[in-house]
């Protein structure tokens, strides 16, 4: 038996935040480029790398292909990154000839606020020109959403992340719904999921609207209902997440280890 | 052809009020110490160009240098916000801030179109995004072969463009490697390119492995200046790794208008040079 | 992901009659062994595409592998014509062949704007030239911010890329570095690429001082065939030099079709593989 | 008394193409970054550079900048052209960033026919459907031709070069004459001169006919005038060429000494 099979004993804690890495891990597909957006996202990606899909090619948009840092980068252009790269390209070559190009299996965003077709806006809070909060903006998601051959989501939970109406629309997911993509000739198809600390969204195969289709272990539907800020389709079948492996615990909580021990000075 | 000056001399000579400016660098090669000269010598009303102004720019901004900002993504990444960038967003200190804003696709073409003396550059881009009503430099036009909506960026052309590099060599020539961003296209954008550089030597050549090695010829550079640690508190592969604790500590300078004033008086304002103010942090939560 | 497989499988599994396949190289590393595989198996109806169709492109014609033809420059560099080319173009022989003419730089930006997922590419060209009226993909458009009139070339995407590169390590990641043209964007604008290289190894290493090296990761690549030699007579950076001699002597063999076909004959159809063929050219001029 | 500056023998004989390399590569101001086409072109920018312009920075759309051959390259991605390069360079980036973005200061170009108006044909003879002889056609030139600050033009003169009407208008040099180039918005100022075996043209200021205004020693305007198919017109004052210097004939004639015994066999 090996140790990616060993069940985590019932009493072991973890945190939602850690459920919500693991569950975003699995679903990368060994083999697949990856498009990955710093914080989460690149948590996962790494993750998934580190476990069940160590042929997986990242890709950051600063250009570093084929990446296998040992340590989750700071930002997106860490010496660490292109150190260990297959290849490093210029910014302008990797959004054109890879990303454009349409390349890449998979997105990996997360995002500030995301409305019920899996829209996100990280731009800005309030209105444009007077916000309550400025964001940092788009960087490359606009085009990771459209370009990608998929899309998944990563965000924490609650009424004012899932939002009725996004203050400001920065990248689109389904748009409006149906073939709301089609019609826009976007060349992905867009989110297939969005992971939480909460549980799984899935588009309704018709209408794409996310729809709860899994919770993660002691969440129950309703609370997830509560921290979303529309009236949350739910599955007629709501299954709950396999809670981590110790192998998957184990690997994230040494993969998060080694990367606070090198971001605390130069890194 | 390129001049060898001493980087005070470089920034009187290339950078002037009101001029458009791009430090440019992706995390990586960040011209600080180009930018802290920007300080120094007081430029008003620039308008900044930037894919990913990060805290230089916030420097910058805070220094009442700015008047306008062209951007893609604007943060202290994996740190947070940038607090004098949204000071000046939100609240309009020191000064108000026009915000041009993009996507990175459509920036990084936009660069690429200036670079190659197109008027303007082409993607697939920005469809269903709300940036294009808020951003009305981002146009549409037609496919004339398929029909498909794209999106027209006026192509970037800076009067100014500053990098950091790893090497010059005495001619003026420039090498850098590793993530190398849109660095290339902004000095072949710009009207006038002012380099800073780790090193001149006299002959270039790249460290074995170094990943995507680029050479500028002199005759694209107006100026090069050697500054040691130039782009600290990012980083210089080759030569120092990035700094990460000054961009956490830079949280806490950044978010008070008074210790972000008396920082910069100290510590840019109130040193001759980067030398001097890389002394000046000896002691502070951002030293080395 | 791609599979390395011989040469004669590489070919067999990804080039079909009728395909539009681009043999990519600007002088150095020309896909010639790849070429000769494609006459062996008796392709028919292709249409090749390359910017400088030499004196593989003079062979394929010749032995009536291609009805079109898609180019930019033609001729045997620092030679003269192309014997067989012009045959086709002048008399029909073997075949007629339909020529789709650019210019280099109209060329390269609709293989960059295939690699780029672009339906067209755009450049300021062509204004003046006659190119445009006898080569209908060239249309113009206006730039929606300057009214300027600019070129629009519709992407090249080839159902096949073919290039010869220095290196490949076992799992197919490529390496090429020196004179690399549009070979990059070949690869990439294609459904199908297949690279043939000098060596695999097992780790790629670009030699010291190795200029402009190029990378494709094994996921863009369909497959990788080991043919050392496989760009003779051009050259590989590295490995051997331009056989001029060959080029030089091809003007003799090529003007006359009796004199074409029996070298053909002898050196490619009547070879099983590259090796064969260069060991047929032993005591002959055209030998190395 | 430096080498530049011996004359050379009156009885030293030189051949009309050594002329007009010799001629062309005066041209060259030291320091420009040259767009340089092979054969003649290539020529004459190399002896430029070993003699009077040791700056200048020879470019060859094969994507080397900066080249320092030691001999002629044959073809126009020689490897010693990538050896000896400052750098190297795609070629849909040579197009783009160095020749389109407008930095080079002058292209050299070869032609099989030229008009009065320095327009060019390097495509076909005859008709473009059933040619007498098919060129190879116009490689980068109809964009050098456009893009560079200026532009040289080297070609043997003869009635079969020098036609009223070109089969086939590959580059345009100054259109139709007058502001004919205004009027299509070309970047550059196009063709400057035309350096033959027989003389040198430069185009009027005013209508850009190319006028003749120098000739070779030992040729007269008449020989030029008979060797171009239309009525040429000839300059109040037509200078006389200077001859070649000792320096120059011997330059370019280890030049060639040396290119001839490389490319003999391989090279």
């Amino acid at each position: 038996m090996s140790d990616e099979t060993v069940p985590l004993k019932p009493d072991t804690p973890y945190t939602a935040d850690e459920m919500m890495t693991i569950a975003a891990a699995r679903m990368v597909r060994n083999g697949a480029a990856l498009f990955v957006g710093i914080g989460l996202p690149s948590a996962a990606a790494n993750l998934a790398r580190l476990t069940h899909a160590p042929d997986t090619v990242l890709i950051y948009e600063s250009g570093t292909i084929g990446t296998k840092p040992n340590v989750l980068p700071l930002s997106i252009g860490d010496g660490e990154l292109a150190e260990t790269a297959d290849a490093v390209v210029a910014v302008p070559e990797m959004f054109a000839y890879w990303l454009q190009g349409g390349r890449i299996d998979l997105g990996f965003l997360g995002a500030a606020q995301i409305d019920r077709f899996a829209n996100i806006n990280t731009t800005v809070i309030g209105d444009y020109h007077k916000p309550s909060t400025r964001l940092p903006g788009a960087g490359g998601a606009p085009e990771i959403a459209a370009s990608c051959k998929e899309v998944l989501i990563t965000l924490r939970h609650s009424p004012r992340a899932f939002v009725e109406k996004l203050d400001f629309i920065t990248s689109v997911g389904h748009v409006d719904g149906g073939d709301g993509r089609a019609k826009l000739r976007l060349p992905g198809k867009g989110p297939t999921s969005v992971i939480t600390d909460l549980g799984i969204l899935t588009p309704d195969p018709q209408t794409k609207e996310l729809t709860l289709t899994s919770v993660h272990p002691g969440v129950d539907v309703e609370q997830v209902k509560k921290a979303t800020g529309w009236p949350l389709e739910v599955a007629p079948q709501v299954s709950t997440t396999a809670p981590p492996t110790g192998a998957e615990l184990s690997v994230l909580r040494d993969l998060q280890a080694r990367t606070a021990k090198a971001h605390a000075g130069q890194a | 052809m390129a001049q060898i000056l001493p980087l005070k001399e470089a920034i009187a000579d290339a950078v002037r009020d009101g001029d458009t400016v791009a430090l440019e660098g992706f995390t990586h090669l960040i011209p600080f110490a180009a930018g802290h000269e920007i300080i120094r010598q007081r430029r008003r009303n620039l308008t900044l160009v930037r894919m990913t102004p990060d805290v230089i720019y916030d420097q910058l901004i805070g220094a009442g240098c700015a008047s306008k900002l062209v951007f893609s993504w604007g943060g202290n990444p994996g740190v947070g916000s940038l607090h004098r960038l949204r000071d000046a967003v939100e609240k309009g200190w020191p000064g108000p801030l026009a915000l041009e804003e993009h996507a990175h696709a459509g920036m990084a073409t936009a660069y690429a179109a200036g670079a190659s003396g197109l008027p303007f550059g082409l993607l697939r881009g920005y469809l269903g995004s709300d940036l294009p009503k808020f951003n009305p430099t981002i146009k549409f036009i037609e496919c004339p072969f398929t029909g498909e909506r794209l999106a027209a960026l006026p192509a970037i052309r800076p009067d100014v463009s500053v990098i950091h590099a790893q090497k010059a060599d005495r001619k003026g020539n420039v090498m850098l490697w590793g993530v190398t961003g849109v660095q290339k296209e902004a000095v072949l954008a710009a009207r006038r390119a002012v380099v800073t550089v780790e090193e001149i030597v006299d002959r270039l050549e790249a460290p074995r492995h170094a990943p995507n090695v680029v050479i500028l010829p002199n005759w694209v550079v107006r100026s090069v200046a050697e500054v040691k640690g130039g782009a600290f508190p990012s980083y210089a592969l080759g030569y120092y790794p990035r700094n990460n604790a000054f961009y956490k500590q830079w949280d806490h300078v950044a978010r008070d208008r008074d210790t972000f004033n008396a920082w910069i008086d100290r510590h840019v304002r109130g040193t001759a040079d980067f030398a001097e103010f890389r002394r000046s942090l000896e002691g502070t939560p951002l030293n080395v």
